[in-house]
């Protein structure tokens, strides 16, 4: 078997094409993949639809903002297209303000779903989510059980980019505490899944089969973080 | 405008927290509603779910003792506290819309009598902050909010109708403002407890919506 | 918080009343309830739905064939109506043929997935499982994508019997290995959860919170299988 | 009937498992499919995917050394291998839907000429047998067959059209008799490989539908 582990970023993400759908996890600055989005950033991959919680922060650390900022995103979708207050006028405001960059706004519990839906082979599924709402306009509704629900399609991604505590050789992956959030969504919803490790490589068999939070078979690349990488 | 006192948010927070019960799944939203946290009864055991996965989260980290890799919904650093159990996110928004969390507890732009309310979205500023306000709203056995009770240029934001687009129709059950307890019946916002100092008529004034007394209104409790 | 520790499996299923839907776990005779179900048969609760992936055995151990033998099933939900050989004729398959249960045959996966639906609040969902056979009449199809699929909806139950290898006091759960199948699944689709343990329950605080499968929030009872109780 | 040598199923097993490449998740059916991880190719590396979770799993388990918690898709106690994972029943199937099956290789009743086949349910007896067939059958990128070429009474099953329920249409890519292996493409069943000694003519004359001889047909490899 071809070895997954690179030896670095760069090449982990070098053939990301432009026009890729990719997928970057993180929630509260946890579980953020940020020397690979560093690396894209670095590679300059175009036309990007970006799926991630949010548009980017206003802080100086690398997040899909980033990527943003450097005009490399057409599309994001995510949960949040204005920031939780005004005054944070991110980059992806700015641009969404100027019809620069396009956006679908996301309910995060069906962000979630409509990636699970994807790894997962539904081809569609109902939820009560956002039902009532603006967001619901032009979906298809259906009342199930006397409730309405509205019909939400899969969301799968070319490429995820994923930050792991743990893994194997094999790709066999572990996560610490709320690290977790959506990576193992992505891992498992995109085609091609580039991991960074933040704590160890190591051997098949040294991870105990029964606590595996995404198995090696979803996982393509793993970059183990060097000491000059990014930790938070 | 009254000059009166009204009520702290803290004092606002510990009245909705007063309503958690035994063994509940608390949800507590982003700014004010953490609040809730700070006062727990001791005899209550209260499991806070975050929607990033966290079940059964304690207390905010003291400085210095971060685990940096685990946080609230806000992007806190919280504690582990023994029992907690961590999933990833389309189990935790399977466990929200499973109907597992016993209450969430938002702030609002606006409520309205019929129990919609509205926290994600301005018109005049494109796009939105949904997170996982809309999931949680729709699927949690109650929703509580806590806000002020007019907008900073003294607008009412306890309406007839809410003005912004809702959050989740029909959803909210109880509702803390800094001139009282409110709760939100088929006959609309019923005033349960007033701030100290404050008449039915007083907070009508500041009121869109009709407010109906509660045939046991009381002064506003606090912990 | 009550003790969720009981001292019997006749006192942990001794409310569950004629008519529920039980959910029971199990694969190759891994993860299977069997002193749950011992419980349950004695106890003697009728008119029962029961989910399982088969209507039971030949072999002389507990499972749900014994309380199909028994009479105590009304309905089995399950992906296999009929044994792999046409030689086994189990208790099922006897009473199955002369119309004394009723039966309800479903693919393994969609199976799976009615209950993680269930669990998770999903109001139905599109699977191409199934599409072209017998299995699909009269259900609703729709062409996703270029794929036709068929729309299946949720399957909750009343009361899951669930066996797993160790337990904190909260419910939190581990499972060893294959033990844990289908376990997972009916531990969050049902209204009740209870469970059996192996190993031990230990105090909350003993078991990693990276390594649970099944939050405590889904658990309501545990019984710790005595040295005299059923292992395998 | 010929009384000619037909081939072991080990042997239609093996040649299955030629097929494998490097890497392949592969989901072996309960029964005759099972013997084809006895010979796997020592320069590939094929991942065993069983759907009752378990991800990578090795042989069989030697007697007194079996882990009872350790189970495949038959139920037989099967080893451990590095880098095996575990997952619930909705992920494993999560993982078939999702299309990450390589090839799912079953037994089966009937094949008929246009890829549909029968594995699951014979009408003369209520109820049926389907597991994760289905599932399998419509999601795996390629399924293989193994079977008999006849019935015990001598009755094809290689079919113009299945008198059987289907399992999935269209499904089938490759099919091992004992009296051959055979492609199915849009022209029907292609007669790869055949038994020695056997002719085109011969395994027609046991053949309800119409084989065509592949341009490069070759005496059934073994291993």
């Amino acid at each position: 078997m071809k070895s997954k582990i690179y030896d670095s970023f760069d090449h982990a993400v070098s053939d990301i094409p432009d026009g890729s759908t990719v997928m970057s996890p993180g929630f509260g600055q946890v579980g953020v993949p940020r020397n690979l989005l560093a690396a894209l950033n670095r590679q300059g991959a175009k036309q990007l639809t970006a799926v991630s919680n949010n548009a980017g922060t206003l802080d100086d650390k690398i997040d899909i903002g980033t990527l943003i900022e450097a005009g490399q995103v057409k599309k994001m979708i995510c949960a949040f297209t204005a920031p939780t207050h005004p005054s944070q006028v991110t980059p992806f405001v700015r641009m969404y303000n100027n019809d620069e960059i396009d956006a679908e706004l996301v309910p995060q519990g069906t962000l979630a779903e409509r990636m699970r839906a994807a790894s997962a082979g539904i081809g569609g599924f109902y939820t009560p989510t956002s039902v009532g709402t603006e967001l619901a306009e032009g979906k298809e509704h259906r009342e199930i059980n006397g409730r309405m629900h509205v019909l939400e399609y899969p969301l799968p991604g070319d490429f995820a980019l994923i930050r792991a505590w743990r893994a194997d050789t094999f790709g066999n992956l572990q996560f610490r505490m709320a690290q977790r959030n959506f990576n193992p969504i992505m891992a498992t919803a995109a085609a091609v899944t580039i991991v960074e490790i933040e704590d160890k490589i190591v051997e098949v068999g040294e991870l105990d089969p029964d606590h595996i939070h995404v198995p090696g078979v979803y996982v393509n690349r793993l970059v183990k973080i060097p000491s000059d990488g990014i930790f938070e | 405008m009254s000059e009166k006192p009204k009520l702290e948010r803290q004092a606002m927070c510990d009245r909705l927290a007063m309503e958690f019960q035994d063994e509940w799944i608390v949800n507590l939203g982003v700014g004010m509603p953490t609040l809730c946290s700070n006062y727990i009864d001791p005899n209550k055991e209260i499991i806070f779910h975050s929607e990033n996965g966290v079940i059964g989260y304690g207390p905010l980290a003291d400085e210095g003792k971060e685990d940096k890799h685990l946080v609230n919904a806000g992007g806190q650093n919280v504690t582990a506290v023994p029992g907690m159990a961590i999933v990833h996110h389309a189990d935790s928004f399977a466990l929200i819309r499973g109907g597992m969390v016993d209450v969430t507890v938002m702030g609002a732009y606006e409520v309205a009598e019929n129990g919609d309310f509205a926290n994600w979205r301005i018109p005049t500023r494109k796009g939105g902050g949904i997170g996982g306000a809309m999931d949680l709203a729709a699927c949690a056995k109650r929703v509580f909010i806590a806000m002020e009770h007019t907008t900073r240029e003294g607008n009412p934001r306890l309406l007839k109708k809410c003005n912004l687009p809702v959050t989740a129709p029909s959803a909210v059950k109880l509702l803390a403002t800094d001139l009282g307890l409110f709760e939100i019946t088929s006959d609309g916002f019923i005033l349960k407890e007033y701030a100290p100092g404050w008449t039915l008529e007083e907070i009508q004034a500041q009121t869109e919506a009709e407010l109906t007394l509660s045939s046991d209104a009381q002064e506003f409790r606090f912990r």
